[in-house]
């Protein structure tokens, strides 16, 4: 057993940990954080995707303890009903979800982008989102939702 | 060399569980005290839409906002079968069992206002912007929650109701295939270009134009995220995705080997809607789930032979089936 | 007020999606609950000679091993119950489930199964469907579905098809097939089943039809249905491959024997191996048309690879079979589909339901026709769609909302024109 | 497993041996341990040696520290003006989660046929600075790549080195797909030009066989000449005797054989400073 220590959402955790485990295990089963979907284990899809020191990552390709001392964003750390992220309202007011088991990890992709380049092209747009697989959507509704949240983000 | 095409799929799709199988959806509603009110019925929504379909129609009968109704879907204990989310059926199936369960209780609304207001008929009573009352004299209407909310204190008066809905078909002679098997049926045509490399076989979809005839539409959104949907999957199948056997065995179990299409490889997509009114239909509508994807597979094979003039009859059309047909053709076979 | 309906109206359930709060069925805990794994096939076809599951029931934290023995009703499907819960002896595809694990945790569990000592015997297996439908090929299934593999064919006929050959003046004939392919959903099979305080049965899952699942869990456990609740929770993407039962059944099982909530998560690779798949298709199309670019003769076969189990193959290789014409009337016809059982991974639904294979065939005859005949793809559809009064090929009368030629001419202005190709 | 997280150079070399394995980015080591391939007894962390996390120009070379992120690279200006090749290829690498988490270090250590960042160093002349207990060795990354192992039991990879050289360098790949996709085939390209010659050439092939290589014989006929359409579809039709021949019988032969020659289209059409648009 290993101590990890990290910042989730803006709180500290002190675990003990086995080093063999998975960040999205850590989260889901320890912390309870379970709005990061496993799709694929293997970082191919991008429904486990978190924020680690603002870089958006696959949490099922990373050891928990790769995280130790580090800043991570999950889905439930965003925004809520009452203040809600500008990409969340846009993806609800532009129809970007539907099964929605994709849409913490786009929504987390999406917010990564914007932090970094609020007045993204749609070219980075789609860059930005590539890694992140979805099955119903056809994405054209998530990269307009992207685009729509930039607009709310830049007062354009 | 990167050369382009267009190519059109045109295509049909019966929906329903079809053949004369008993086809039935169910729904149970409630009006609430406040007048909001709850639709159960068992059809799940498994991220088309159809719980957000089933609240417009209840919106709409009742003269009130989606967000008052409750919907409420898929838990055994509690609604009634509404049969599987499969085969684009809830939308006219359970749309139908829900429209028919609201117009019941609407009806009883109706009744208890056309008693209230005094009016002659339950027909003058109409529900509209949250308001019940007498058609076209605002003075004679209350709010409806005021009037659930009495109806129940006041008289033990209550606005409930079921319904089912059955499509009708008819199962083919198996001697000869006659028979009505499908209803209603759905159209669709999509026209796809593409840019295929002749250096490496690789095939681009830039754009699909989709036009689809589902009736009637009943949310804009869900039915542009349909056609999206489809079409990915449509690109997906006709170019990409392969489950790989080696002797019953999948060789590619996995998202690494097993691809789909993701965001760059979707094309632009323009969604055009049809609307040819189903009678049978709630509000006309028929569906559009399966059909929304099934053009483009057609249209991208024909797009990839308008471009380089190879024919493609077998699915994936990989870059090593196209490279192959290239270099048949340049052989002088007849690329098909 | 507007209408609401044709609006844009918002998914009631989108807010709780982008806040990570909709609940799908891994993300369930409940105390006390243990871990079920499956235990699959890795031969195509073989019969089990022995299983010892000694070891696996002694492993200290494990709470149960099923095999076969422990289900009361052997069997589920959504069209005939031709599908073990668990496998008894006769293996007919790489996944069969062959027995389940429940333990205090899921790598006990996997350990539990590694210890079950499995003795078979390997089959010849069928995996090519012409083969599978030759006469004397050992049939997958006497039992159910009798002495053939092929067990649906269904021939469509219409009009006097060598008057429609005499009347075309060009015939088209090729071959075409499809591959099988996976719904590949984002959200791999989850279950929590628990029995609950009334002493019901109580699963929550993703499911596309949670009666029918109900329905085969009472039937597999022998308890009535009232004493089962299939509560469905936030569906990851179905596109028809969570129509036929999966892990919920077997969850039910031992949340049944041990009276321990169950929790199960495939991951993706159990995932591709736990449910069906679209058939692989062949088809071969001989299509004739007028020098007017009028169809006039079809002939098609068609032949649908079912895998080792019915599932919806019967209803997939009708609707293949009823819409093999395409949007397009054709006076003199004759279809044949077959599905026909190999001992590959079993098809079943997938988005289209055997409308979608065809789709291939049909449209590129129509392409190849109109190259033959000099006319542009656009005008031979136009002279052949279904129009309110078209009569189909089974006979039936189109009587309205037959919106297809206003579809074409909204797609028509994104068609180039030979002369624009580069 | 423990887990030990050196915090410098030296603390890792002396912790390394049979029974560990260094841990870089994990993106790959994390499935290995999932699926059992990799069994260490001890997981050497490397993410606190900021000895390895470097991206400097330097004494005519640009160094690359091994812990460098696909995304790191991909982002600075200064890799693209020194190794282009190298910098294209971290724009398509995995996804942008991939991206931000796996190292070139790693990448050379887990030696994937398909590798991204292989290509580009061969066909830039990299170095590859190695460290172990015995102390620092600097190898040419194509000498490196035909030892069988790759890497001897304790010997961590520090980094890498480019000689600046004013070479033009570009870097194309194919996939099944635009996005999230391995290299079916990779093509790196480095040129020395004087005038419109091309003086001197590197072309370096991924997914061609078990580990990318530098071609000898390409750049061999390839250098010396005109840089025009000729030269170009000489390169093309060359580099698919290449391809033949280091494929053989395999399966894949007959396709790839014939598509690098698109491949290697590309990667010229992405040759720094627009050299590609001459003639491509």
């Amino acid at each position: 057993m290993v101590e990890l220590e990290l910042t989730v959402n803006g709180k500290a955790c002190m675990l003990k940990i086995e080093p063999g485990e998975r960040l999205i295990d850590v989260l889901r089963q320890r912390l309870g954080l379970t709005g990061t979907k496993e799709g694929c284990g293997e970082g191919e899809c991008g429904a486990c995707t978190v924020i680690m020191d603002g870089r958006t990552i696959n949490s099922c390709v990373v050891l928990a303890i790769q995280a130790h001392g580090r800043d991570i964003t999950t889905i439930e750390g965003v925004g809520n009903r009452i203040r809600p992220h500008p990409v969340q309202r846009a993806f609800v007011e532009e129809g970007a979800v539907q099964c929605g088991y994709c849409t913490p990890g786009m929504v987390l992709a999406a917010k990564a982008l914007l932090d970094k380049n609020p007045d993204p092209s749609p070219q980075e747009i789609g860059a930005a989102m590539s890694g992140n697989l979805c099955r119903c959507t056809g994405y054209d509704k998530i990269l307009r939702a992207v685009q729509r949240a930039a607009r709310e983000v830049t007062g354009t | 060399m990167k050369k382009r095409g267009t190519g059109l799929g045109c295509t049909w799709y019966g929906t329903g569980y079809g053949n004369g199988f008993p086809d039935v959806s169910s729904a149970f509603v409630e009006i609430h005290d406040d007048g909001t009110a709850a639709v159960l019925t068992g059809a799940v929504d498994v991220g088309q839409g159809s719980s957000t379909v089933f609240a417009q129609i209840a919106a709409e009968e009742l003269g009130l906002r989606p967000e008052d109704i409750l919907v409420c879907s898929g838990d055994t204990d509690v609604t009634p079968d509404s049969g599987t989310t499969a085969a684009t059926r809830q939308t006219y199936n359970t749309g139908n069992a829900v429209l028919k369960a609201v117009r019941q209780a609407k009806l009883r609304l109706q009744e208890f206002g056309a008693r209230k207001f005094s009016c002659p008929s339950p027909e003058g009573i109409e529900l509209k912007d949250g308001m019940i009352g007498v058609r076209g004299d605002p003075s004679r209407s209350m709010p409806l929650s005021e009037l659930a909310w009495e109806a129940r204190l006041l008289h033990g008066e209550r606005f409930i109701s079921a319904s089912s809905f059955t499509a009708q078909t008819t199962a083919v002679n198996l001697e000869n295939g006659q028979g009505a098997p499908y209803w209603p049926y759905a159209f669709g045509c999509q026209a796809a270009e593409v840019e295929v490399d002749t250096d490496t076989g690789t095939v681009r979809v830039l754009k699909i134009a989709a036009a689809h005839d589902l009736g009637r539409a009943v949310n804009l959104t869900q039915v542009e995220g349909q056609i999206a949907g489809g079409v990915a999957q449509g690109v997906g199948y006709a170019l990409l995705e392969e489950v790989e056997l080696a002797e019953g065995r999948i060789k590619n179990p996995a998202f690494a080997r097993y691809l789909i299409p993701t965001a760059l490889d979707v094309p632009e997509i323009e969604s055009m809607i049809v609307e040819e009114p189903e009678d049978t239909g709630p509000y006309g509508a028929k569906g559009l789930g399966e059909p929304a994807m099934l053009p483009t597979i057609a249209a991208i094979i024909n797009a990839i032979d308008a471009a380089v003039g190879v024919r493609i009859t077998s699915l994936p059309a990989t870059p090593e089936k196209i490279l192959a047909a290239l270099a048949e053709k340049q052989r002088g076979g007849s690329g098909g | 007020m507007t209408s609401v309906i044709g609006s844009r109206v918002v998914r009631e359930d989108a807010w709780g999606k982008v806040f990570g709060q909709a609940q799908y069925p891994a993300d369930l805990n409940l105390p006390g609950q243990i871990y079920g794994v499956v235990l699959r096939s890795p031969h195509s076809h073989a019969r089990i000679l022995s299983m010892d599951v000694r070891k696996a029931r002694e492993l200290p934290g494990v709470a149960a091993v099923l095999t076969a023995a422990d289900v009361p009703r052997n069997s589920h499907g959504v069209l005939y119950r031709d599908q073990p819960v668990l496998v008894a002896e006769h293996i007919r595809m790489v996944g069969d489930p062959l027995l389940a694990v429940g333990a205090e945790s899921l790598e006990l569990a996997r350990e539990a199964a590694g210890l079950v000592e499995i003795e078979y015997e390997p089959l010849p297996a069928l995996f090519d469907t012409e083969e599978a439908m030759r006469p004397g090929a050992s049939p997958l299934h006497p039992e159910v579905h009798g002495l053939s593999n092929v067990f649906y064919h269904l021939p469509v006929v219409k009009g006097d098809l060598n008057k429609g050959w005499e009347i075309a003046d060009v015939v088209v004939e090729r071959d075409y097939s499809t591959q099988m392919v996976d719904h590949a959903f984002l959200q791999p099979e989850a279950v929590l089943a628990h029995v609950d305080a009334r002493g019901n049965l109580v699963i929550q899952v993703s499911t596309q039809y949670p009666h029918y699942d109900r329905g085969e869990i009472a039937h597999a456990l022998g308890i009535k249905v009232s004493r089962v609740q299939v509560k469905t929770l936030s569906i990851g993407g179905s596109f028809g491959g969570r129509e036929d039962i999966s892990l919920q059944l077997i969850a039910a099982m031992l949340a049944y024997k041990t009276l321990r909530p169950v929790k199960m998560e495939n991951s993706r690779e159990e995932s591709f191996y736990s449910h069906c798949k679209r058939h692989p298709m062949s088809m071969h199309y001989k299509t004739g048309a007028t020098r007017q670019g009028k169809l006039v003769a079809l002939e098609a076969r068609i032949v649908g690879d079912a895998g080792a189990y019915a599932s919806w193959s019967p209803n997939i290789l009708r609707k293949a079979a009823i819409h093999a014409t395409g949007p397009y009337e054709i006076p003199h016809l004759r279809v044949d589909s077959y599905a026909v059982f190999t001992n590959n991974p079993w098809t079943g639904a997938m988005r289209g339901f055997g409308a979608a294979q065809p789709v291939l065939a049909y449209e590129s005859q129509m392409d190849i026709l109109a190259q033959e005949l000099g006319l542009s793809p656009l005008e031979i559809r136009l002279r052949n769609i279904f129009r309110t009064g078209s009569v189909t090929a089974t006979g039936q009368l189109l009587s309205g909302s037959v919106g297809l030629e206003e579809c074409l001419q909204k797609v028509a202005p994104f068609l180039r024109q030979e002369e624009d190709k580069e | 497993m423990e887990f030990f997280q050196p915090q410098n150079l030296t603390e890792a070399v002396e912790r390394s041996g049979l029974d560990t394995c260094f841990l870089a980015g994990g993106t790959d080591l994390v499935l290995q341990l999932r699926e059992g391939k990799a069994k260490p007894q001890v997981l050497v962390d490397l993410s606190r040696v900021t000895e390895l996390k470097y991206l400097t120009a330097a004494g005519g070379c640009l160094e690359i520290g091994s812990m460098l992120t696909f995304a790191e690279l991909g982002g600075s200006e200064l890799a693209r003006a020194k190794a282009n090749a190298l910098w294209l290829a971290c724009q398509s690498m995995g996804s942008p989660q991939i991206r931000n988490q796996a190292t070139l270090g790693g990448n050379l250590a887990n030696c994937s046929p398909a590798a991204d960042g292989l290509p580009p160093l061969l066909a830039l002349g990299a170095l590859v600075r190695l460290v172990s207990r015995r102390g620092e060795e600097t190898v040419p990354l194509a000498e490196l790549l035909s030892r069988r192992p790759l890497l001897e039991v304790g010997t961590l990879i520090r980094g890498f080195r480019i000689p600046d050289q004013g070479w033009k360098s570009g870097f194309a790949k194919l996939g099944r797909r635009r996005a999230l996709a391995i290299a079916r085939l990779s093509v790196a390209l480095a040129v020395e030009r004087e005038g419109n010659q091309a003086k001197r050439v590197r072309v370096a092939l991924g997914a061609v066989g078990e580990r990318p290589f530098l071609s000898e014989a390409l750049a061999e006929m390839l250098q010396g000449r005109e840089m025009n359409e000729a030269w170009l579809e000489d390169a093309a039709a060359a580099a698919q005797q290449v391809v033949a021949s280091a494929l053989g019988s395999r399966a894949s032969a007959p396709y790839k054989r014939v598509a690098v020659s698109g491949v290697m289209r590309e990667a010229w059409a992405s040759l720094a400073g627009g050299e590609g648009t001459a003639c491509g």
